[in-house]
């Protein structure tokens, strides 16, 4: 039984991360140099009033589609969101990580009451994320995830303002905030189209709707990729909230598309 | 952000024998293709996503080439390779067909094709399934995987995404099966194929030879008789 | 190394045969083996082996890091293309043409090595011009122009680096290939390639219908480009369409958008006027004019001799 | 009573269940020179008396800078002080890197009151010997903490903490229900009527030996010292109210609490 | 103390001659010098109550010291006497938690007290430490079994499982109070039921309050909290304007019963309930 009075503070939370740190630092070669089991892309975007993510259940394993009812968008307090393609294992963990910070703050707040309490806007936990995932790096043990975060921004004295919060954290720890966000695969195929037809006074179904869209297309151009999806989003007034997994319509009857191509008149079709 | 798309998220366990050795950037029918015979025919069934790394470069392409007026065959791997091998299988049948003036049977086709993969096979990345109908053997399906064997089979299985079925088509197979029966084995296996193969995906398109002649028929990515299941 | 003999006829083994050749696989391999850069145009890697490449024995080719597209209308094809092309990191070329001609009916939009894309569409547009001659056909068929062009490269094994979509009209109605490489093709309603094509398929799987009309067909074109033009940094400058019509008639629409034009944001810089001089700012103190006298060959000095038989 | 057996060592128990050596650690607060805190609906208020050894000397620093929206008041061991102050900066700077946002008062006290703790429950260091005042300006508003050497932590309106802090403290008690209203400057001059009640015998409040240090909504930590203090002193004076003599009065009062005071800030609760 | 253990009292690793351990004694004492804490187990819930002294009148009462503590969302404690040893001790329990919680499944409640038991335990076995001045209660749900519980841990490490559990300074009447409840399963009388958290909350408010001598005593304030069906088996504090109404009837309670009493200090009183 190891006799320690040590406490928490943000630098002992900041520094030591997922258990299997210290393992690591002792052994100096397991490291994640590839991921095993991956999630694709993460779609995110800012509308009137919220910020909406959203995310196939596909975890992979290699080219094998593995885990098709995979949840990878999470709450990780009643405002914010993550969402994470990359390594599942190292979301999970990096979940596990949040999660508990946000049941340490609930149990250390000064009082009782709910209303009093202070938990981390979607800002820290994005902020609190790069240091972690830049220090993974250093460490060269990299967490393998792309994460977006999603919330309402604070401000500069920590208080929540009604203006809404996306940013994103990469596996080397840089991070960023924009309007519209996708990792993976999505940043070369959904994004194009997310910047083209993104506004900012965009309702809710307009922001669903286009997000639905890149899902879609992420279906049919990327093949780690699911039409079985998740949406998620954080509101003002209503908090976090988290669909069910469902199933998008897919579209496969252009007449270039049923038009067989193999018969011997028609060469160069294939 | 790393930008490199074909590497990124592609972790290399469950590469198949089809795929592992292609150029970087090559197009390859990581596929799932499958033949059955059946009394008085053959049936050939493929999916139709073509993909570079995890892109989709064409998702509606047609992986059932015709050989001759009754012989087709499906194409797995490299899509290049592939494509060149049936026009010279193609070629080499038709001028066979007029000079001898009869249709060339099966076997014919299937031993061009064995030839062209084996005698090449330091180029080429090729998995072939040959079927077809002829007057001398009925329904005859082929399998000629990467390297140039040829093997007669009652059915055949082909592609990256056929690992995933073998027990299915293995436990579902009967012999003397009728034309519908073979149609919905092989539409159900491929579809089990893409819901778990990463390089499967699309439509399934299906061919059916017989001696009155050959049946087309395709189903939507959206009507597929398995999903994208939530488990 | 084995060639292939014609199985079917069994000829004379020393008779040339058809079949594959695969005699550049030798110096293909050779030059490989002394650092020749990659020749695998779409791989993302290739340009980060030739940056490390200063024990690459050539120079680097210029690639048309780019977007392509094309998509089938009610009445015929739209191609579209940017006009950036790069070498390595920096813009070679700022408004090149990447929609080359192949006959009066049928276009080709090149990506990847820019001299591999022009020459190749050039070398197929003659051949096609000469079997027109030959057959007496006035109009060339689509398909004939791809199978030429894939014959070619699948023959160079990838190592001639053109991915191409090829459109056009003839008989049988509008057609429009993809074409890779490597030798491989594909018939599609709409085609996107180049290291933007990821973004410009966005577009297409967003919003393309079948059967629609030109001017929506022309605007999915121009957006799928700008597509490519915005996000994707091998893809930059201006839009260049290319509408060929069932009918025959063609209409090139050359820097059809200029999103990014400085020309007026040139023009708003107010240049000093110190260095715009009048004429006669410098005063001219002395003239002289001197004769050509004694200076140069006249053409008296030029002996003509007659031409030998 | 073997009282004097069970007051050398911080981990031993007394008889009646009180940790003597922490008691004496409280003891060295009270010696330190007086210093109070108090605070609005919109600004925290710090005020310190600094002590200077000789008239040769300069006088010692009793506020700290801690971070932009954070400072503290000290009262006993000015090197103990600064340790803690070197350690709440650390961790100040540390929140501000990994979370972007300004360390939250209420954990950054009760983080330092565990601190403080630590050294009670082994016999390996001895508490600390300083209690601080916090005064801060955080996303909830204006906050005021007082730590102690146990370890104790309460969150205050008002606190006075120090030598003859009693008086400070009866001021602030009778007035501290008009100080939520207060705005930045009358808050000031609530502090230094407080402090003139702790200063000892015919001592003033000079700009020398007064310190303030103000926090408020859009306000980074500031020192007011020295010339800048003057106008404030100024305005006392007009209300004719600087020196020791004014506070006389209510001292008394305080001695007496002063020794029931002993039996509060123990350990108990 | 019935005897000071002259010379074999110094430290919690010296036995004196008849075999006791004084430092752990000391201790205890400590907690029977402080606030009352209250912890019952009714049908339906647990309730926890304190009674924390205003120092003064100058402090922020509902955020001085935070006495009663979520170590997950499924437990709570509360704890009497030094106040700073508990809430290190919280703070162990809250790790013991999370760390259970990574391995998936809540921490059952017996398992979680036990650590702590063994943890203070482990303070009265060394000269270089001294044993906790604390006493901790707590109240939790088992996740596993749908079962509720409290459990107190005293500073020398001993602990029991409670239908109503006491310390501090009021804990010999509470706990006589307490006894008249309907609170033990197994002896529930004849038509009666086992009394519920709104009860519970009630009776409890009261106990506090009459133990308490406005008179004699600091004013304080009484913070409660539950974990019960109500709060969806998480551990939160007892709505305010609860607390109110419980106190109100608490002190309505005590006149009628007490004739012979003063009244309270109806300010003071004020202040507590905020």
């Amino acid at each position: 039984m190891s006799l320690s009075l040590q406490s928490g503070g943000a630098a002992s939370r900041a520094l030591a991360p997922p258990s299997t740190a210290r393992a690591i630092a002792d052994q100096g070669n397991q490291m994640t140099t590839r991921p095993i089991t991956t999630g694709t892309s993460v779609l995110g975007m800012k509308y009137r009033g919220g910020v909406m993510l959203a995310a196939d259940t596909l975890v992979s394993y290699g080219s094998l589609a593995k885990y098709k009812n995979a949840r990878r968008l999470l709450s990780i307090n009643s405002r914010t969101l993550i969402g994470a393609g990359g390594e599942y294992s190292d979301l999970q963990s990096i979940a596990d990580l949040l999660r508990g910070n946000a049941l340490n703050d609930r149990c250390t707040a000064d009082s009782l009451y709910e209303e009093d309490n202070n938990e981390e806007c979607a800002g820290e936990v994005w902020s609190y994320l790069r240091a972690v995932m830049y220090q993974r790096r250093n460490r060269m043990n990299p967490l393998w995830n792309d994460v977006v975060v999603a919330g309402f921004r604070q401000n500069p004295d920590g208080t929540t303002t009604d203006s809404p919060f996306l940013g994103v954290v990469d596996k080397i720890g840089t991070a960023y905030e924009d309007d519209v966000l996708a990792t993976g695969f999505g940043a070369y195929i959904a994004l194009p189209l997310m910047r083209e037809k993104y506004r900012p006074d965009m309702e809710e179904g307009e922001a669903r709707a286009l997000l639905e869209d890149c899902l879609r297309i992420l279906f049919y151009r990327d093949c780690r990729a699911l039409n079985r999806v998740q949406i998620a989003k954080v509101t003002m007034d209503g908090g976090v909230l988290v669909s069910e997994p469902y199933e998008l319509d897919t579209y496969w009857d252009f007449k270039g598309f049923v038009t067989n191509k193999g018969e011997m008149g028609t060469d160069g079709g294939w | 952000m790393s930008h490199q798309y074909t590497a990124d998220y592609d972790a290399y366990a469950g590469k198949s024998a089809e795929t592992r050795h292609l150029k970087p950037g090559e197009l390859s029918t990581g596929t799932t293709i499958m033949a059955v015979q059946f009394d008085g025919g053959v049936v050939l069934c493929a999916d139709s996503r073509v993909s570079t790394g995890s892109y989709v470069a064409n998702r509606a392409s047609d992986k059932i080439a015709q050989l001759h007026d009754h012989i087709w065959c499906c194409r797995s791997g490299s899509a290049a390779d592939t494509q060149a091998l049936t026009d010279y299988v193609r070629h080499f049948l038709s001028q066979l067909a007029v000079e001898t003036g009869r249709l060339p049977e099966v076997k014919v086709a299937a031993h061009l094709m064995r030839r062209l993969c084996y005698q090449n096979k330091d180029n080429l990345m090729a998995g072939v399934i040959v079927g077809g109908w002829d007057p001398v053997c009925g329904g005859t399906v082929y399998n000629i995987p990467v390297g140039g064997a040829c093997i007669p089979m009652p059915f055949a299985l082909g592609g990256s995404g056929s690992t995933y079925i073998y027990g299915l088509v293995d436990a579902e197979y009967r012999e003397n099966m009728t034309k519908d029966e073979a149609l919905a084995l092989v539409r159900k296996a491929v579809a089990h194929a893409m819901a778990r193969d990463g390089s499967s995906g699309g439509i399934i398109r299906t061919l059916v030879a017989t001696e009155e002649g050959n049946v087309r028929d395709y189903v939507s990515g959206n009507m597929l008789p398995y999903g994208p299941a939530g488990w | 190394m084995s060639e292939l003999t014609n199985p079917a006829i069994g000829a004379d083994p020393n008779a040339p045969s058809g079949g594959f050749s695969f005699d550049n696989v030798h110096r293909n391999a050779l030059l490989l083996q002394r650092q020749f850069p990659s020749p695998h145009s779409s791989d993302p890697n290739a340009s980060a082996n030739a940056n490390s490449g200063d024990r690459s024995i050539l120079p680097l080719a210029t690639k048309t890091g780019t977007t392509i597209v094309g998509v089938v209308y009610k009445d015929g094809i739209v191609l579209g293309a940017d006009t950036r092309s790069t070498n390595d990191t920096t813009v070679a070329d700022k408004n090149c043409e990447k929609i080359h001609y192949i006959a009066p009916n049928i276009y080709c939009c090149g990506a990847g090595t820019a001299a591999d894309t022009e020459k190749t569409t050039e070398l197929i547009s003659s051949q096609m011009e000469l079997l027109r001659l030959n057959t007496g056909d006035g109009q060339s068929r689509v398909v004939t122009a791809c199978t030429l062009l894939k014959r070619m490269l699948f023959r160079y094994q990838g190592y001639v680096s053109a991915a191409l979509v090829l459109g056009g009209c003839d008989l049988d109605g509008p057609h429009l290939y993809q074409i890779y490489p490597h030798g491989s093709t594909g018939k599609l309603p709409f085609t996107t390639m180049g290291s933007g094509s990821l973004a410009a398929m966005a577009i297409f799987e967003s919003d393309y219908r079948d059967d629609m009309d030109e001017v929506d067909a022309l605007r999915l074109v121009q957006r799928a480009i700008l597509a490519g033009i915005f996000n994707d940094l091998g893809s930059g400058s201006n839009v260049d369409t290319c509408v060929i019509r069932v009918d025959g008639t063609v209409t090139m629409g050359r820097n059809e958008i200029r999103p990014n034009e400085v020309g007026p944001l040139r023009d708003m810089v107010r240049r000093s006027d110190v260095l715009n001089m009048r004429e006669g700012t410098t005063a001219v103190l002395r003239s002289s004019f001197v004769g050509r006298s004694g200076v140069g060959v006249s053409m008296a000095d030029v002996t003509v001799t007659a031409m030998e038989t | 009573m073997f009282r004097n057996m069970y007051d050398t060592d911080v981990t031993v128990w007394s008889p009646e269940g009180r940790l003597l050596q922490v008691e004496y650690a409280m003891e060295s607060v009270k010696q330190g020179s007086a210093c109070v805190a108090l605070r609005s609906d919109t600004h925290s208020v710090i005020g310190a008396l600094k002590r200077s050894v000789s008239e040769l000397s300069s006088h010692q620093q009793k506020i700290l800078e801690i971070d932009d929206h954070l400072g503290i008041g000290i009262a006993g061991l000015t090197a103990d002080a600064r340790t803690l102050a070197k350690w709440m900066r650390n961790e100040c700077l540390n929140h501000k890197y990994v979370y972007g946002t300004a360390m939250p008062t209420g954990r950054l006290a009760t983080d330092l009151a565990d601190r403080h703790q630590r050294t009670t429950q082994t016999y390996v260091r001895r508490p600390y010997g300083v209690g601080l005042l916090l005064a801060s300006f955080d996303k909830n508003g204006p906050h005021v903490y007082q730590t102690c050497p146990s370890g104790n932590v309460y969150e205050c309106y008002a606190a006075a903490i120090g030598a003859r802090s009693q008086s400070g403290r009866t001021y602030l008690e009778k007035h501290h229900e008009t100080f939520p209203t207060c705005g930045r400057d009358d808050l000031i001059m609530h502090a230094l009527r407080a402090l003139v009640g702790c200063i000892s015998g015919d001592g003033e409040l000079t700009s020398e030996n007064g310190s303030i240090g103000v926090v408020g909504k859009d306000e980074r930590f500031v020192l007011i010292e020295g010339a800048e203090l003057q106008p404030y002193l100024d305005r006392l004076e007009l209300e004719g109210g600087n020196n020791a003599g004014g506070a006389e009065e209510e001292e008394g009062e305080g001695d007496a609490e002063e020794e029931e005071e002993k039996e509060d800030d123990v350990m108990e609760t | 103390m019935a005897s000071s253990g002259s010379g074999y009292d110094l430290s919690s690793s010296t036995f004196s001659p008849d075999g006791r351990i004084f430092q752990i004694e000391y201790a205890a004492k400590a907690v029977e010098n402080a606030g009352t804490a209250l912890g019952l187990r009714c049908a339906d819930g647990v309730v926890l109550a304190v009674e924390k002294p205003l120092v003064n009148r100058m402090l922020v009462a509902r955020t001085t010291g935070g006495y009663t503590r979520s170590t997950s969302t499924r437990a709570s404690r509360s704890r009497v006497s030094s106040a700073t040893a508990g809430r290190s001790l919280t703070g162990r329990g809250r790790r013991r938690a999370i760390t259970r919680r990574h391995h998936g499944t809540k921490i059952p409640p017996a398992t979680l007290s036990s650590r702590i038991s063994a943890y203070v335990h482990y303070f009265t076995l060394h000269g270089a430490l001294r044993p906790f001045g604390a006493s901790t209660l707590v109240a939790a749900y088992d996740t596993g079994t749908k079962r509720h519980s409290l459990h107190m841990i005293e500073p020398s490490g001993v602990c029991y499982e409670y239908y109503g559990a006491a310390a501090g300074r009021g804990r010999q009447p509470a706990r006589t109070e307490m006894e008249k409840l309907v609170v033990n399963p197994s002896r529930v009388p004849e038509g009666g039921e086992m009394i519920s958290v709104s009860e519970g909350v009630r009776q409890l408010a009261k106990i506090i309050h009459s133990l308490h001598d406005d008179a004699k005593d600091k004013p304080f304030e009484l913070e409660m909290s539950w974990l019960c069906e109500g709060s969806g088996w998480k551990h939160e504090g007892v709505p305010r304007e609860i607390i109110a109404g419980a106190v109100e009837w608490a002190k309505k309670e005590i006149e009628n019963e007490g004739e012979n009493d003063e009244e309270g200090d109806d300010d003071e009183d004020d202040e507590m309930e905020e």
